[in-house]
């Protein structure tokens, strides 16, 4: 009997230990997004933050379609786009008539937009699924990129719509002119925006587009239209995608005609991809991880494109489940006491240091061979000497054979170095697992 | 069993973000004491537009090592910072911020009026809201009337001539023209080429009232592939002249396509100058028909410039594509020395309304009213090269040969700018 | 007695096959009735008919006395006819639980609901859990459906077929592809669970059919040979003739 | 009138063609593997730089046959190394990875020959007016791609039809199963099938790539449209991808013949004010649409016949 209890989910728990189990992670949440500015309290973090919270949200959105509901869309930044534009109107309208809206409420306004176009889009995208639906996707998102150099009046042609955020109504004394003031306001709504989606995917609808995504055909066998469940499902992705839009539009006081194109929806498509569709967290860690590649590794190099190319396929060839799957998989050996969960994790992380320091030595040796041929190729006019990776210390003549000589051993001889270290990582695994099932039974 | 290959490859994944993490993680140094003042040069480099962004980064990297040759500015040394704007407004502004962050005062951009607006509200509103932190935007080639009319800021400087002022330079130069009679205008589909297409039909109006404009025709930007159709229109129409606004591949493709279907007119240009346009001009074979506008050519008879565009040709194998860009720099170094101080807030009250010997020769000025740099202007047509030019482009053998100068007062087109000056 | 599903005429063509011939049929409420037949005699082709799953070419169906002919197929689903798929046809990477529970759902009331927190709804909790203990799989309720046996996944089929508690149950061989025992194990939980409901089951399994069934009809080149009881239709000529003598069927 | 529709139907059934030859291989490998290959522009990127190298040391008539050897080789072995990979992750991944693949392609391009246009010319043997037509030229080269295309399509119906490999590729298509017990080494038919398909790409960019401009950008400026014509003609039908090619070709073409807009159509009966949203929607003309049309089909082809003009399966 009690094998069936632990089985089935209980319908209530309300002891204070469940309750903090339940709302513990959205306090930790909170409390990180309350002190990060005070730990990155640059200018620039504070900016990249605020690009974070935008695409956390965006991503997310995103991942209702893809990660939910199985709905693979090249057009998702319509729905940001859109509502971008929207908010911008709609802020020099509320300064125009100095109507009593504050700026905090004014991403409602996105809400609205991103659900409208996602109501109007989606009844005529959402009929089908599969191949069929991501190709109209990728018409209409090419559409109404088009319509926005056409249709200048709203779109304000390619310089967009611009917008002060400080001539609104203050609200509590604040202006929103710092950017530390938007970074609370982001975060805010980064945090509510994120509860919600995740309270969706534990409801009657959020279950059923998991189900439409695993098998839509038989969902209509039990009772469900399942292009009705896609047709929500991407209504409220709009919704949350206009929130993430009409963020954007806010952070930088404009919405400009790049905002609904291409590269934007694929921007979004990479995030939650390289995250991992699977786990609600892993287009957070995306958001996460590929705003903060693309702002800064081109600090790096000229051709960080490049490197983002390899680190994407990379993913997409060893870690199908993206970066969250990877976390996942550790998943299982979290149990047991306390401390053998520590041994465990000492162990496994221990050998994956050995297989890091070879792995390590190989992708140098690989990068300042890239950049030296980069730099023979198309920067021969500086002189050989080249700043490996722009930095002011470290410096190589590409014209002597030293830097080429190390860069090949560094990558082939890392490459076998880091092969013989794999057994020694899959011995750590399975030792690993070994224990995890001794102490979980 | 399912999990072997990820297994394995786990660690390079996990040593991957911990370099990544840690490399991440380096504090950034600030530079506000060091010994070089810093520009931030804030263009594309990467993506469709990075040829250009590339260009121009080059140019200026040459442009700052004269400059520092002869001793910099102040007793520093400029230096010119790339970041790269990816051609997206959000991410120029993050670029402006980071550069800003690392304690850089002075930003300069050129490509996308889109980018330009952006940046240069960005800059005003952050000067207002960061007194004593002033931060100084140099425009070299975003050319949106906007940004010294309506748009215009105290902090923003402009270097290029602006569309109405290239039209009018272009419309000075048709006065003695009289064999253009029919006139065809063929433009990009965004507000650049529209605007090129409404100031050509008023300009034309003031100053050739007899030129029939045939044809008025607006495109995709950067979507065509095939120019026959335009051609077939132009040609239908029986036009004797183009002007066009069209940049980058929309303008090869279009001098392709016409030499393809044989049309023999003459194009009035705003960039064939930019890259890929001569090579495209020679492979059409179109000699002494592309005129192209502009403040500079390699070609203009000018001791002091041509030994300037002999020793970057030598080092970095391109043309001196801003020459508007050696009057920036040279410029700021010299306002910098002027003003005994890098603060932009000193500098910028120099340069306001700074008076300047040009790069290629004659007297230009910085309009106190709009911040728009005045200049000689110059019409040059792209043919074979003759004895006495030393400069050819892109290799092709061809080079520039200047068929007019076009005086500042004839380009001293009115500005409805109100600056705000700060106190 | 009343009928549950009758079919009037029913004929289907793909292209120019013509898979189902005037199919004419009265299923009464509460019966078992079993179809049988040889391979490719049209019986898979009747279930995608009466579910909604194929649009006749022409003919009616009428559920209770409604014509639902044309309707979609979770339209006639909601008006409490449900069926089981030949080939498993589950939700692979969801849970048992989440199988079952996808099934409950709408019959409950909680139709596209996105402000209910799906673990609070009593109700559904509890259809769930008894569907579970009836298709004996509690114990499995958090494994993944994709990596359950064959005989776990056509139990699963069952569960999810019945969680809704539709009255009428289209079942497309239950049994196919079990062992003996699993098969015994299959039929208890068949007609545990089409007790007081309308049953209609393919099968080819003559001693399931014989066992299960109240009336047989015999389904032979897309049309009805016979439809009798069970010691009537063993003792059909023509039945005799055409299908249980013929060599070939398995 | 008749003079400027005899040359839009030229230059449209020429554009048409030229799409026709760059989608070819994309069809190819779509209706196969069901992979869309977002990295096929950026094999035809690839083909023109080539063609252009080869070109400058052995001539145009060897660029033509070893760029598209060496393109589609590479295609080969990256189906081979990367593509069959991720096959068991399912199409998201395998359309993700050519969507990497693209980026890297295009980067790797700008790092060898760098992000200018190339001057890459087209042969002086065919660098002379073919014909003219009411005073325009025709160059021979047109003339050549136009022939050229309709080759390519004459050799690949024969291919796919007449021969040995062209059935078993057919019956690899529907049954991948029953070929492979067979005998027949279906991964491989795969791998070949994406080396033809790139192949094909190659040359289409050989023969573009110096009739229009060679630059790294030149994937992005035609990607998209190649994915149009390849839905719109329906999946797995060459003659599909062949007729919506022309229709693409010819709509696009006439549509910037057309000075057409709704204020010339009601003329001065009604005029919205300037700067509203009515006034952009009533001023444009149909020559400033022409290059969304595409989109605008494809979105009403998937809405009303999902299989596609000519295909026969859903997609």
């Amino acid at each position: 009997m009690s094998e069936t209890t632990k089985a089935i989910p209980m319908a209530s728990e309300t002891s204070m230990a469940a309750r903090f189990k339940r709302y513990g992670i959205w306090i930790v949440a909170t409390i990180i997004l309350l002190v990060a500015p005070y730990i990155f309290s640059s200018g620039a973090s504070i900016t990249t933050m605020c690009l974070m919270g935008i695409m956390i949200v965006f991503a997310l959105s995103y991942n209702m379609l893809l990660g939910q509901t199985g709905m693979l869309s090249f057009g998702h930044a319509v729905y940001y786009g859109l509502a971008a534009f929207a908010t911008a109107h709609m802020m020099n309208w509320v300064i125009k008539t100095g109507a009593p809206i504050p700026l905090p409420l004014i991403p409602l306004a996105g809400a609205a937009a991103g659900l409208f176009f996602g109501i109007v889009f989606g009844a005529v995208s959402t009929k089908r699924g599969g191949t069929a639906f991501a190709m109209i996707s990728l018409g209409l998102g090419e559409l109404v990129y088009s319509s926005s150099l056409i249709l200048r009046s709203f779109f304000g042609g390619e310089e967009g719509i611009s917008a002060d955020r400080t001539k609104l109504l203050r609200f509590f004394g604040y202006n929103f002119g710092s950017q530390i003031q938007v970074y609370y306001l982001i975060a805010a709504w980064c945090l509510l925006c994120v509860i919600l989606m995740y309270a969706i995917t534990r409801t009657p609808l959020g279950r059923m587009c998991n189900a439409v995504r695993e098998n839509p055909e038989r969902v209509e066998f039990v009772g469900y239209n399942p292009q009705f469940v896609r047709f929500i499902a991407f209504a409220l992705g709009g919704l949350f995608a206009g929130v993430a839009g009409s963020l954007a539009a806010i952070n930088i006081e404009l919405a400009q005609a790049s905002f609904v194109g291409a590269a934007q929806s694929g921007a979004v498509l990479l995030a939650a991809y390289m995250g991992g569709v699977a786990f609600f967290v892993g287009p957070i860690l995306g958001a996460i991880i590929v705003t903060l590649l693309s702002i800064k590794l081109s600090d790096f190099s000229e051709i960080w494109v490049l490197y983002f190319g390899i680190l994407f396929i990379t993913i997409i060839l060893f870690a199908p489940y993206g970066l969250s799957g990877l976390l996942m998989m550790h998943a299982q050996f979290w149990r047991g006491p306390l401390s053998s969960r520590i041994a465990r994790f000492g162990k496994l992380f221990g050998s994956y240091l050995v297989a890091a320091i070879p792995a390590l030595i190989m992708i140098l040796g690989a990068i300042l061979l890239i950049e030296m041929i980069h730099h023979i190729v198309q920067k021969s006019a500086e002189g050989p000497m080249m700043h490996f990776l722009r930095s002011s210390r470290f410096t190589v003549n590409t014209h002597t054979a030293l830097p080429w000589v190390g860069g090949i051993v560094a990558l082939i001889g890392g490459f076998f170095a880091f092969r013989m270290t794999w057994p020694v990582v899959a011995k750590a695994w399975n030792n690993a697992l070994a224990d995890a099932q001794r102490s979980g039974a | 069993m399912k999990w072997q290959l990820p297994k394995k490859l786990l660690g390079v994944a996990a040593a991957g973000m911990l370099a990544g993490a840690g490399y991440l993680a380096l504090p950034q140094k600030t530079e506000a004491q060091s010994a070089t003042i810093k520009i931030a040069y804030v263009d594309p480099l990467s993506g469709p537009m990075a040829g250009i962004g590339d260009t121009g980064l080059k140019n200026f990297q040459f442009i700052l090592e004269q400059i520092n040759a002869k001793g910099g500015a102040n007793g520093k040394k400029l230096e010119i910072v790339p970041f790269d704007n990816k051609l997206n407004a959000q991410e120029t502004i993050v670029q402006v911020q980071k550069a800003i962050d690392q304690g850089i005062r002075i930003i300069t951009q050129g490509n996308g009026t889109a980018f330009a607006i952006a940046i240069s509200e960005f800059v005003t509103k952050y000067n207002e809201r960061n007194p004593g932190k002033e931060v100084v935007y140099l425009n070299y080639a975003a050319v949106d009337p906007i940004l010294t009319n309506e748009k215009c800021s105290y902090w923003h400087f402009r270097w290029d001539a602006n569309t109405e002022q290239k039209m009018a330079a272009i419309t000075a130069f048709l006065k003695d023209k009289k064999d253009v009679k029919k006139m065809y205008l063929i433009n990009q589909d965004y507000a650049f080429g529209h605007g090129v297409r409404d100031l050509a039909v008023k300009f034309l109006k003031e100053r050739r009232p007899d030129i029939e404009i045939v044809g008025n025709e607006v495109h995709p930007l950067a979507k065509v592939t095939d120019f026959a159709p335009y051609i077939a229109k132009i040609k239908a129409s029986g036009a004797d002249s183009v002007i066009t606004g069209n940049w980058g591949s929309d303008m090869a493709l279009l001098i392709k396509a016409a030499a393809d279907a044989g049309l023999q007119v003459n194009f009035f240009t705003f960039y064939a100058g930019g890259t890929g346009g001569p090579t495209a001009v020679k492979q059409a074979n179109l000699a002494n028909r592309v005129y192209a506008v502009g403040e500079g050519f390699a070609n203009i008879d000018h001791k002091e410039s041509q030994a300037f565009e002999k020793e970057l040709r030598a080092k970095y194998g391109l043309s001196l594509f801003y020459p508007r860009g050696v009057n920036q720099m040279r410029m700021l170094a010299e306002a910098i020395n002027k003003a005994k101080s890098d603060d932009p807030k000193k500098f910028a009250a120099v340069l306001h309304d700074m008076k300047f010997e040009v790069f290629n020769g004659g007297q230009g000025f910085m309009r106190p009213d709009d911040h728009q740099f005045m200049q000689p202007m110059y019409m040059a047509v792209f043919g074979p090269i003759k004895a006495d030019q030393p400069f050819d482009e892109e290799k092709t053998g061809w080079g520039w040969s200047i068929a007019g100068k076009v005086d500042p007062k004839e380009t001293l087109v009115p500005t409805t700018c109100k600056m705000n000056k700060p106190s | 007695m009343n009928s549950a599903v009758e079919l009037k005429d029913l004929k289907k063509n793909f292209g120019k096959t013509e898979i189902i011939r005037g199919v004419s049929l009265d299923v009464k409420s509460g019966e078992r009735h079993a179809v049988i037949g040889p391979n490719g005699a049209g019986k898979s082709t009747l279930f995608n008919l009466i579910s909604g799953r194929f649009l006749p070419s022409s003919g009616a169906i009428h559920l209770r006395g409604e014509n639902i002919t044309g309707l979609r197929p979770f339209e006639i689903n909601r008006r409490g006819l449900s069926r089981s798929f030949q080939v498993t046809n589950i939700f692979p990477r969801l849970s048992v639980w989440e199988n079952v529970r996808c099934a409950v759902l709408w019959s409950k009331g909680y139709k596209y609901s996105f402000w209910q927190n799906i673990d609070r709804l009593e109700d559904v909790r509890a259809r769930t859990a008894e569907i579970l203990d009836q298709i004996n799989m509690t114990a499995r309720a958090q494994t993944p459906a994709g990596v359950l046996t064959y005989a776990e996944q056509r139990a699963l089929e069952i569960g999810i077929t019945i969680a809704g508690g539709a009255d009428i149950i289209l079942l497309d061989e239950p049994t196919a592809g079990m062992s003996r025992s699993e098969t015994e194990h299959a039929v208890a939980l068949i007609r545990k669970v089409s007790e007081g409901r309308t049953l209609i089951i393919i099968e080819h399994d003559m001693g399931v059919v014989f066992d299960l069934a109240d009336r047989i009809s015999v389904l032979v080149y897309g049309q009805i040979l016979a439809t009798d009881e069970p010691v009537k239709i063993k003792s059909n000529q023509k039945v005799q003739e055409a299908y249980l003598g013929a060599a070939g069927h398995d | 009138m008749a003079e400027l529709i005899i040359i839009s139907t030229l230059n449209g059934v020429l554009y048409g063609l030229l799409l026709f030859l760059m989608a070819s291989g994309l069809t190819l490998i779509f209706s196969m593997m069901g992979v869309l290959n977002f990295a096929h522009a950026s094999f035809y990127m690839l083909g023109a730089f080539l063609g252009y190298q080869i070109s400058q040391w052995a001539g145009f008539v060897p660029a033509l046959i070893l760029a598209p050897l060496i393109a589609g080789g590479l295609g080969a072995l990256i189906e081979r190394f990367g593509l069959r990979t991720v096959h068991k992750h399912g199409h998201v991944a395998e359309l993700l990875f050519t969507f990497g693949l693209a980026f890297i392609i295009e980067e790797i391009v700008q790092m060898i020959w760098g992000k200018l246009a190339m001057d890459y010319r087209i042969p002086s043997w065919l660098d002379f007016p073919a014909f003219t037509v009411y005073a325009t030229n025709y160059p021979a080269y047109k003339t050549f791609m136009l022939v050229f295309s309709i080759l390519i399509f004459i050799g690949l119906i024969l291919l796919l039809t007449r021969t040995r490999a062209g059935l078993i590729i057919q019956a690899s298509l529907t049954h991948p199963n029953m070929v492979g017990m067979l005998g027949h080494n279906v991964p491989r038919v795969f791998m070949m099938v994406f080396g033809l398909g790139t192949a094909l790409a190659a040359i289409a960019g050989v023969i573009a790539g110096a009739a229009f401009v060679t630059q790294s950008n030149m994937a992005a400026l035609l990607g998209p449209i190649l994915f149009v014509v390849v839905v719109v003609g329906g999946l797995g039908s060459l003659w599909g991808a062949f007729v919506a090619s022309l229709l693409i070709g010819l709509l696009q073409t006439f549509a910037i013949a057309s000075d057409w807009s709704l204020s010339k159509f009601f003329g001065s009966a009604f005029s919205p004010t300037r700067g509203t949203l009515l006034f952009d929607i009533w001023t444009v003309t149909i020559a400033q649409i022409g290059p969304i049309l595409p989109y605008l089909l494809l979105v009403l082809v998937l809405i009303f016949r999902p299989t596609g003009l000519f295909g026969t399966r859903d997609t």
